[in-house]
């Protein structure tokens, strides 16, 4: 049987090695459908005939519940992951977070690249962390922001912008890019991709294949291994205790 | 899928390929009717709506194309008022189905195809029209007559322009009808999908090329066939 | 049957107001350039709604203002030959020639289509576009056009204005066949005394949007003098004749008619019949006596009865010829020199030469 | 001035082939329809370009295919009147006249622009936009706006078939004058036969694309009989004349010409100077004594030279009148019945209205 | 950004509304030379590149608009061939500035403007044009006195699609020079953000709105304009 995944657009790598392991287990077609979260929820109230939704934050996947359109008991932690400060590959050394005017010497009258701190989850993350250093005025009126956090990483792989935050996957995937600094993971809130069966869902695997996924996190399956910046599943449920699912934003 | 780089296509990335020329010729070819209609009544109708109507012709263009998408989901989708109802009495779903992706790439190049045609009725020379009257010909045989043989130009420079569009659109497309591979995945969603990862920048530019390349098989067919037309019926 | 037009029209600058009975045949429609020939004939064509009036065709009411009523033009049944060609250009010369009559059902009737491109010498523009046609040859297609279109009633704005003599001559024999034949009324703008004065049987006369004379050709032609714009050259009078033989080692054919006996060279005339022929005043010398010895074979004793206009430097006269009123132009000195008063005896004198083809009406 | 045209121009069916040396003045280009006339002017004036040939106006090489040389149209300063009018539609009638003469910088000239909206009776026109005008309307407003462009050559392609006659008597003194005064020459497309032996001092013939005549246009026209499409009608000879002295109180003025002395209607006529005199074989009648009490002023003694062609009824006989040559149609009845062979001494009547202003060139 | 509801825009969203109607305007006036000679050129050249150059044209069409504003970033980014050059030569910078939004929106745009000028070329009378050479006119003046005038209400056409695109446009905008508030956050970037927020559908709804309410008057006043011109040459 067929399982129809919605999934936010930056699992592409992740979720298609998913599914080929999958299938190599014996399992059914998989079907994944990428795009941004906002989109594919929005899809899911509207009735998509999606069996499971994996989300890119805790928000959309909590609005998709509180419409009743979430199977109760099947949500998981599928993946997690971790905000970096990357600048091109060839620049200076790195950028010291706790020094309250380093980071603005760095940009000079560069841009700060970031996703949409408003609106897309990798930018709402660095905005929280870095209010949480009390940088995020020092830097506010810099902020580049991009349509997406891939966007961001390109505008400083091309040398656009002097320093971008971004995921540690798509820093760790890009070698036009260096982390010139890690976020404490406290100071944000946590960077996991819920995923949960759907209350509509047609295929009986769907169930199955959450199960399998959870287990199967990129981090281990991967032949880069951990170097793929993904965190591990044990990691990803640690780092989401403690906090609520809906972020504050 | 796998292979990044190289320039074979994955059966998916054909599978993609083979959608969007569907899509985009379904597109195309469905809205003609409407959009010739359309530009009738706005080159030449003098009533009360006319700017509402010209306003609602060029909305998809005004709209970011996510709005666009989020409207057609609301009103065409499952659930939504038109859509249940086409649903129900004429069997016709679009809710992530690809006849969806040619709702959305209809609509998004609307407005180019009725404005070339609009351009084109409106360089018809009426006194031709009404010579085919004084010779018996009603307003309907005077359009297909002779109207319509004129404008084909026109009709077929809207022609591509909406299919180009349809082959590039995809802000509407995936917002309304989501990316399912093999259903609502079009080349333009491939690329976009592509865009979104790290190192996708391969796969980018082999879908990117292809897309070019039948849209420019299009073009040249379209320039070639337009000539000919121009050719028997110029006045010079 | 009848045409009846009443119709007042407005434009800034310029109004039409014609109130106008023409009968069957070919009916002439002369004005100078701007005086509202072509406005009155969209109007009855229904390509300009007349700000009010009426228009009736054997009959069928066309427009009716009062009334609300107005034909739309597809099914008034009216060919009309444009002042500009308006050839289709996207259809070949073929398909121009046969809109009309597809459009009528009536695909048929090859011998006519045949007939009428022969009659245009258009047989080997068939297969091609308007677009690399000559003036006249675009000309002649729209006349053929609206010729097979089968109108209930033909509008003709100056169709022959971009053709030669000789395309005339075959064109013109044809109008009145269609006139006399095939019945179809004739509306025929045209500045050309010589086509009307042949063609018409009756003639309007616009000038400024208004009907300034209107009657049978002869009469109103015989005032043209008084016409704003006058064509003197052309003024004169036409007779009904009637062919009572001819001679045949001459080729010449003998004419009586209401003036006396006239012989005029056969061409293609019919050697019995009727036709109308045309005496324009400039080609009748008057002599006092019968005159002998001159190569001019025809002489009409008659009267003058009045001096009719006198110009700067010749007088139109009319005279009476039997029952018949012929005028003449002479100079005034030679008016004066023979003392061409009022009840004078003369002999009208017309050379055959000059009563051609072009002066004769079938 | 000379213009030297030696073109060959095909195009699928037809093919131009002309080699042609044209003097000044108004050189008529004639031709039925389909032959080739607007095909030749276009090559002239740059808009279609030759196969192979060479044009040359006044010195200036304006196409020279062998040399590769093609002088761009604009540059030609070729005043063209075109078929069909050609109007600006987004230019009123005063910007569509004065748009040539803006061109060249020759703003100036409200003498000369007054003059030319005047004789076209266009002034009411001014602003108006050309979709609204009459045909006739727009025909004048082109020929005004080719007139004011300054040219140096002016090519008209049947620019007085849209206008009444009282208009083109109107027009036509003015390109008489154009044509002697401001030297410009001026090839003139025409079917009309009164309109080009009026203003024509030579006259080309077309037929298939090919010159099948060429000559003064007075030679021309006494052979048009033999012409494809033949213009009997208007057969005749253009003759010098000086004005002698004129009869105020009968408005007359008297020629001298080589055939002798004829009074004409005064009219516009100088009262001195030469003009140009066409005598159409059809209004000459012969008689075999001088006529008396007859309203003809004019008799011409002469002798029958040659039978130059006989038709069916008619025959066309050259008679020498003192050192020039006339021509005279008359049916064969009358030759037989006067015996007109070569040698007969007779007399040439013509009467004076005969011999209008449409007749006489200045 | 605050205020979700409530139809009164925050101080921002006024910020965004000026800039669009900047960029909308700019993209369209800067656009129109460019798009009248390549109009041209494919209207009338016969040259080898034609196709090609009609290809290029059609490319932001073809390509998803993020693959435009990519290829954007990577010619006129501050470190792209051009853009690289053009700021070091005539200090003309476009990366994250409002000129590199109107340059995107000129992009996205132009083909939409080309056809319109292009089929408005193609109806053009040319016997009009060989009447004005014979008077004297070189083809520039040619051009100026008699095409362009010919030719406005096809210009006015297009160029009301592309200011209507350019309202629209966010796809290459953001991914040129992202969404910096007060310098490249246009209307439709700013609706795009709402989009993504759950929740944000008054917001959506608000800056819809307003974008609408800008292209309608721009809509109407272009018929309006349009009109006028074409009665000055109604050639019936
Ligand atoms: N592109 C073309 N293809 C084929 N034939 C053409 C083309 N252009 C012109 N012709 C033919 O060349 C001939 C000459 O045309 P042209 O316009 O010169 O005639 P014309 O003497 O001006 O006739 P008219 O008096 O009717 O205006 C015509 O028979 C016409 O059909
Ligand atoms: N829309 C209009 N606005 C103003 N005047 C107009 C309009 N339409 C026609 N006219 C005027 O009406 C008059 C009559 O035009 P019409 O075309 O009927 O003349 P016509 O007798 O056919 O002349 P021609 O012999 O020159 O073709 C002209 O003076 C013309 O300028
Ligand atoms: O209008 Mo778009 O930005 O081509 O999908
Ligand atoms: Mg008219
Ligand atoms: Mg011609």
């Amino acid at each position: 049987d067929e399982v129809t995944v919605f999934a936010a657009a930056s699992l592409k790598t992740a979720l298609d090695e998913i599914a080929a392991a999958w299938k190599a287990a014996g399992g059914g077609e998989v079907r994944v459908s990428y795009a941004g979260s906002s989109a594919l929820a929005r899809q899911i109230e509207q009735g998509a005939p999606a069996d499971v939704f994996v989300s890119a934050d805790l928000d959309w996947m909590a609005h998709v519940r509180d419409k009743g359109l979430v199977r109760a008991g099947t949500e998981v932690r599928l993946l997690g992951n971790a905000i970096v400060l990357v600048a091109p590959a060839g620049s200076q050394g790195p950028v010291d977070l706790a020094d309250p005017l380093a980071l603005a010497a760095a940009l000079a009258d560069g841009r700060l690249a970031m996703a949409n701190v408003d609106a897309v989850p990798a930018g709402r993350y660095g905005k929280a962390a870095l209010t949480a250093l009390g940088l995020w005025r020092s830097v506010e009126a810099k902020v580049a922001q991009a349509d997406n956090v891939r966007a961001a990483l390109m505008l400083v792989s091309r040398g656009e912008a002097p320093l971008g935050i971004v995921y540690a996957t798509d820093a760790a995937a890009d070698p036009g890019v260096r982390i010139v600094a890690r976020f404490p993971a406290d100071s944000h809130p946590p960077i996991v991709y819920p995923a949960a069966v759907l209350a509509g869902a047609a295929s009986p695997d769907a169930r199955d294949l959450r199960r399998f996924s959870a287990r199967r996190t990129p981090a281990r399956s991967s032949r880069r291994g951990a170097s793929s910046g993904w965190t591990s599943r044990s990691q990803t449920e640690r780092l989401g205790r403690g906090h609520r699912d809906r972020s504050s934003r | 899928m796998g292979r990044l780089a190289g320039f074979e296509l994955s059966a998916e990335e054909w599978t993609a390929v083979a959608l969007s020329l569907r899509v985009a010729a379904v597109a195309t070819l469905f809205s003609l009717p409407p959009a010739v209609g359309v530009a009738l009544l706005l080159a030449r109708g003098r009533f009360p709506g006319h700017a509402i109507l010209n306003g609602l012709v060029h909305l998809p263009l005004i709209l970011p194309p996510v709005v666009t998408g989020y409207l057609l989901l609301i009103g065409f989708g499952r659930r939504g008022v038109i859509g249940a109802a086409l649903a129900e009495h004429l069997g016709l779903v679009f809710s992530f189905r690809w006849t969806g992706a040619a709702l959305a790439a209809a609509v998004m190049g609307f407005p180019l195809l009725v404005r070339a045609i609009r351009l084109a009725i409106e360089a018809v020379d009426r006194r031709l029209e009404d010579a085919a009257a004084t010779l018996g010909a009603g307003p309907g045989i005077v359009f297909a007559t002779v109207t319509l043989p004129l404008i084909l130009p026109g009709i077929l420079a809207g022609a591509i322009l909406a299919f180009a569009k349809a082959m590039g659109e995809f802000g509407a497309t995936i917002t309304f009808v989501s990316n399912i591979p093999g259903e609502t995945q079009t080349l333009a969603s491939a690329i976009y999908t592509f865009m979104q990862v790290p190192g996708g920048d391969a796969g980018v530019l082999r879908l990117t090329l292809v897309s070019i390349a039948i849209s420019m098989a299009a073009l040249v067919a379209s320039e070639l066939l337009s000539r000919r037309i121009a050719r028997r019926i110029e006045t010079r | 049957m009848t045409i009846e037009i009443a119709v007042r029209h407005a434009v800034p600058g310029f109004t039409l107001d014609v109130d106008l009975r023409l009968g069957n045949g070919l009916n002439a429609l002369f004005g100078p350039s701007g005086s509202g020939k072509t406005t009155l004939v969209n109007v009855i064509a229904g390509l300009r709604r007349p700000g009010a009036g009426r228009i009736v065709v054997d009959g069928t009411v066309l427009h009716d203002s009062a009334a609300g009523l107005d034909l739309p033009r597809h099914r008034r049944r009216i060919g009309y030959v444009f002042q500009e060609a308006r050839l289709f250009p996207h259809l070949d010369v073929r398909r121009n020639l046969l809109y009309g009559r597809w459009l009528r059902g009536q695909g048929g009737g090859r011998a006519e289509i045949d007939a009428v491109v022969e009659m245009l010498g258009i047989g080997s523009l068939l297969a091609r576009r308007p677009s690399g046609l000559s003036g006249g040859e675009k000309q002649r297609v729209a006349i053929g056009r609206a010729l097979l279109s089968a109108p209930r009633l033909l509008l003709m704005d100056e169709p022959l204005t971009a053709l030669d003599e000789a395309r005339k001559a075959e064109i013109m024999p044809y109008l009145e066949r269609l006139r006399d034949e095939s019945r179809v009324p004739i509306l025929y703008v045209s500045h050309s005394v010589a086509e009307v004065g042949r063609l018409a049987g009756e003639m309007v006369a616009l000038s400024g949007g208004r009907v300034v004379a209107h009657g049978p050709t002869a009469e109103v032609m015989a005032g043209l003098d008084i016409l704003p714009g006058g064509v003197t050259a052309e003024a004169g009078v036409m007779l009904d004749a009637e062919v009572v033989g001819t001679e045949p080692e001459w080729q010449l054919t003998l004419l009586d008619t209401a003036a006396g006996r006239l012989a005029v060279p056969s061409g293609d005339l019919p050697a019995a019949g009727r036709v109308r022929l045309r005496i324009r005043a400039r080609d009748v010398m008057l002599a006092l006596d019968p005159p002998v010895g001159v190569s001019a074979l025809n002489s009409l004793p008659g009267v003058v009865e009045a001096v009719v206009a006198t110009g700067d430097s010749a007088v139109l006269l009319r005279l009476r010829c039997n029952t018949a009123v012929v005028f003449a132009r002479v100079t005034r000195r030679s008016a004066a020199n023979l003392d061409l008063v009022p009840g004078r005896r003369v002999h009208a004198v017309l050379k055959s030469v000059a009563l051609d083809r072009a002066m004769i009406s079938l």
